[in-house]
């Protein structure tokens, strides 16, 4: 059963997703729960997949049974393997927590459809992580993306169905601009398995029909994980999106989709190509210090909680570039790094927000005065997420910084480290107003205090737990700074 | 050849069209021929499975999803609203350009990569000699299928089929989640 | 209104014989074009046509929204399972060759491919019956 | 002549191009909801195009093997047209219906919240209401 591992964790979700529409059907309860123990057991499989491509080296597998470069192949290695574990742990977390979250935030005659649409997404993800071929990695895509654009309009929101329309509008584009890209790589190399791809494009190396196609990728991948300044759709999506799904789509579905954008980059077209022949690398040291700057000045502006996260996840999406750029060892750890930490953070910031909206309705940070007295437990989660954003040592936001700037340093770009000392000072200044409205204001009213504190233990847990990985991958830094590191060489290596 | 090239005229002209109607109802007609010319264009190609499949979808159920759409909503492009002073009216004026910009770029791109593309029907080209005679030669003895085609959807790709069929069935969750009003 | 006639008693005629071919064009994948996909669209569309013929009501009528949301999924869930029959089997996820009890190889073949169009078949016409259906629907009527 | 050559032996990728750009300006200009998925949907034809006019080989055959009435089953009696790019075709053009469905199913949903169709007028509803 061992050696199906690779299709099996794509699969068991998928599984959920139809187990739990049929019990709708029956008019049972069951979804939360399916959704729990299939992302629950896509979690397993991927953790016992990564200690076994560690132990012994990466895993393929033939699917029908027939061999690459005709079938269709599903490709485990240490960078996969390690996106696999973040993407599946983040998603059993949120599952967790829509349990309660869903019924109040989003009604129970549909709570049935979200968790089925929620298993899809997850499929989709995984299905794009795994892939070794790349126009499966296109079908998966679509999956995931159909299914984000759904779960952005479940909410009560009115603003959110607009805001998923443009999503979808501007998801497609990017989605029909990697089809073109398929299409281009296709016409010149008769293959659509990435590692045949490796292998037959370095005499193309000068091709235009090559060059169009890497333009294509990262283009329309860029639109998918909001690259400054292909962004505008996000802030939307993100901030009016239920805190759930907000939290799911910046914590995996920006990942995974960085991720792909990464496999096309390193694994096809390989470091020599985008370092020495496309000016991908110099592009991104633009774009990245204006993204990371600019979104944090932007965070800055706003008072409405949703809508300062998500212009904060437009900056570390800028970080992760930098480090791609860089292309060294140390930038690259940074950037897989912060790939985790982000997805730790910014789902735990999202799932507080949500918490504390599903506990009093409030979006605004200056009506969140006193919550450290009425929701401490969700105030000190919040901090401790607030601290790592800043890039505080002991927290996991640290580490990741650190090697950035460590790698900017070995480029010989040193002037990228104010960069980062500066959109650090920034994001402490926009966590701090909500620390200090948090901690140092009087609550408007004491009396609903110990009401407050009632938030359900399903929805505290996974936030909680979360809270403690933050804290405990800060000190205890070197496990996953090991397999971040033996994936960036991996990647760096492939020439 | 001059039929080809009379098809995808027809196709252009279409195209334009729908887009340039006022009315959608007319545009989501002209939307369904376009599909279908593209359907007789494919079938020319000798692409018969995807011409069929055009065909049925693009002329059919998505005209018919267009119209009900339609139904449910206006049948006239509105007239835009009134545009705020602008403060700048040169700036104003340049914004209105940036969709035909965006547009005039990807189409440079586009032109730029096939420059070095090969011919159009050239049999010789490398997307027609790597993986696609494998197919052509092996699919019947190891599937037991004659229609190429099916071979590959079914059996070598069997699995992005799997792909296709969960993404069309999250397409009719999504839409049942989106728009479902009595839920019992 | 004798237009209506003509088309309703078109119509009634046409419909059987529009679902008779798309089974046809479902099983007959393999050795012309169609398949899965496109028997499905038909058979939808024939649902669709006569909804659009008699009026959504009567469509509903015809085909109830509990046996299109029982299909919807079903269709999937057989093209999965037999990915995962062929596990059982020995064999890799939708290695039709090894499929379980059956000897000859291309035999489980063919029977992996008709299965699978089969499932297709069943996602995408109940899937096409659906949008059409919450699609044109009014919350009122 | 070069010139004429690039011309006349590409023209059908010169045909999809122009045609992903008229669904493109479509989808991107169009204030009308309705009016994008349809640009949408001739933006996502032409890429379909593409894909279709690279599997062409002149004097192929359709990819489906000839058979018992020449007596043999073998493929090396025709050349036949790359199957390939048809199949991934096939998943695409799913795809497509899938998202039409589903942003048809947006604009109902948005006519039904702010009455109009038009995105501008939409977005000026949004500020207002902020």
């Amino acid at each position: 059963m061992t050696s199906h591992f690779p299709i099996l964790v794509v699969i068991i979700p998928l599984f959920g997703a139809l187990l739990t529409f049929f019990s709708g059907l029956t008019r049972r309860k069951w979804a939360w729960q399916i959704t729990t123990l299939a992302t629950f057991l896509s979690f397993a499989i991927s953790l016992e997949l990564l200690f076994s491509v560690h132990a012994t080296g990466g895993i393929s597998y033939h699917l029908g049974g027939w061999a690459p470069p005709w079938g269709i192949e599903y490709v485990v290695d240490l960078f996969s393997g390690y996106v696999l574990v973040v993407i599946s742990f983040i998603s059993l977390m949120i599952a967790i927590f829509s349990g309660e979250y869903v019924k109040k935030q989003i009604g129970p005659e549909r709570e049935t459809n979200f968790f089925v649409i929620y298993l899809l997404l997850i499929t989709g993800l995984l299905g794009m992580i795994v892939t070794g071929d790349i126009f499966n990695l296109y079908v998966f895509l679509e999956i995931a993306s159909l299914a984000g654009y759904a779960l952005v309009a479940v909410g009560k929101k009115k603003g959110a169905i607009v805001a998923s329309y443009n999503y979808l509008i501007l998801g497609t584009i990017g989605a029909v601009f990697v089809l073109l890209g398929i299409g281009h790589l296709y016409m010149v190399t008769g293959t659509l398995n990435m590692a045949d791809l490796r292998e037959r494009l370095p005499d193309l190396y000068h091709s235009r029909v090559v060059l169009t196609a890497f333009v294509f990728f990262v283009i329309g991948f860029g639109l998918k994980f909001a690259l400054f300044p292909l962004h505008t759709w996000l802030l939307s999506a993100h901030s009016l999106a239920p805190s759930a799904v907000s939290a799911i789509l910046a914590a995996a579905v920006l990942k995974v989709n960085l991720y792909a954008l990464m496999r096309v980059m390193f694994t096809v077209f390989t470091p020599a190509f985008i370092y020495e022949a496309v000016p991908i690398a110099e592009i991104f040291f633009v774009i990245a210090p204006i993204a990371i700057v600019v979104s944090s000045v932007m965070a800055l502006a706003q008072t409405n909680i949703k809508r300062m996260l998500a212009y904060s996840s437009i900056g570390q999406i800028g970080y992760i570039v930098l480090g791609i750029a860089l292309a060294n060892e140390t930038a690259l750890t940074g950037s897989l790094l912060h790939m985790l930490n982000h997805a730790l953070m910014k789902g735990g910031l999202f799932l507080i927000a949500g918490v504390i909206i599903y506990q009093t309705g409030r979006y605004h940070i200056t009506d969140w005065k006193g919550l450290g007295k009425t929701m401490p437990l969700t105030m000190i989660t919040f901090t401790i997420c607030g601290l790592s954003m800043i890039g505080v040592p002991l927290t996991v936001g640290f580490v990741s910084k650190w090697y950035l700037a460590m790698g900017a340093l070995e480029a010989g770009r040193w002037y990228f480290i104010p960069v980062i000392l500066v959109s650090s000072l920034l994001t402490a200044m926009y966590f701090w107003r909500i620390i200090e409205w948090g901690y140092f204001h009087e609550p408007d009213d004491p009396a609903d205090a110990a009401d407050r504190c009632a938030v359900p233990w399903g929805m505290m847990s996974p936030i909680m737990l979360i809270a403690f990985l933050i804290v405990f991958f800060g000190v205890f830094a070197s496990i996953p700074q090991e397999l971040a590191h033996k994936a960036a060489v991996m990647l760096l290596g492939v020439r | 050849m001059i039929i080809d090239f009379v098809l995808l005229l027809l196709v252009v002209v279409c195209g334009l069209a729908a887009v340039l109607y006022k009315n959608i109802l007319n545009s989501i007609m002209i939307l369904g021929a376009y599909s279908l010319l593209m359907a007789i264009l494919w079938t020319r190609y000798n692409s018969v499975d995807v011409a069929f499949t055009e065909a049925a979808v693009g002329a059919g159920i998505t005209t018919v999803l267009l119209l009900a759409a339609l139904s449910r909503t206006l049948v006239e492009e509105e007239e835009p609203a009134a545009p705020k002073k602008a403060l700048f009216p040169v700036i104003a004026s340049i914004s209105r350009l940036i969709p035909l910009g965006v547009v005039l770029l990807t189409g440079a791109v586009l032109v730029y990569g096939t420059l070095d593309m090969p011919n159009f029907g050239d049999p010789s080209a490398p997307a027609n000699l790597h993986v696609a005679p494998y197919y052509i030669e092996k699919s019947h003895p190891e599937t037991g299928v004659i229609n190429f085609v099916t071979a590959i959807l079914a059996s070598y790709r069997g699995y992005d089929t799997l792909g296709e069929v969960t993404v069309i069935f999250t397409a009719g969750i999504c839409v049942i989640i989106l728009l479902r009003r009595r839920w019992s | 209104m004798t237009e209506q006639v003509i088309i309703r008693t078109v119509s009634r005629l046409m419909i059987p014989f529009i679902q008779l071919f798309a089974l046809y064009v479902i099983a007959h994948g393999e050795l012309g074009p169609g398949g899965g996909f496109q028997g499905g669209v038909i058979l939808g569309a024939s649902f669709v046509l006569h909804a659009l013929v008699f009026g959504i009501k009567a469509g509903r009528e015809r085909i109830s929204r509990r046996v299109s949301d029982f299909f919807s999924p079903a269709g999937v869930f057989i093209y999965a399972a037999i990915g995962l029959l062929c596990l059982l089997g020995g064999g890799l996820y939708l290695e039709y060759d090894r499929l379980p009890l059956i000897d000859n190889e291309i035999t489980a073949s063919q029977l992996g491919i008709y299965g699978i169009e089969i499932g297709v078949g069943i996602t995408v016409a109940a899937i096409m019956v659906t949008l059409f259906f919450e699609t044109a629907e009014r919350g009122d009527d | 002549m070069e010139a004429m050559d690039i011309i006349a032996g590409k023209y059908n990728y010169w045909i999809y191009i122009t045609l992903m750009m008229i669904g493109f300006y479509a989808v991107i200009a169009k204030g009308n909801l309705i009016k994008k998925v349809i640009g949408l949907n001739i933006f996502q034809t032409a890429v379909f195009l593409f894909y279709i006019s690279l599997a062409v080989r002149t004097g192929s055959t359709a990819p489906i093997l000839l058979q018992r009435a020449h007596g043999a089953l073998t493929p090396e009696t025709a050349v036949y047209t790359n199957p390939l790019p048809h199949v991934l075709i096939l998943t695409a053009i799913v795809v497509g219906v899938s998202v039409t469905a589903v942003a048809l199913a947006l604009a109902i949903r948005i006519y039904q919240a702010y009455g109009t169709l038009d995105e501008y007028k939409i977005a000026k509803m949004e500020q207002d209401a902020e």
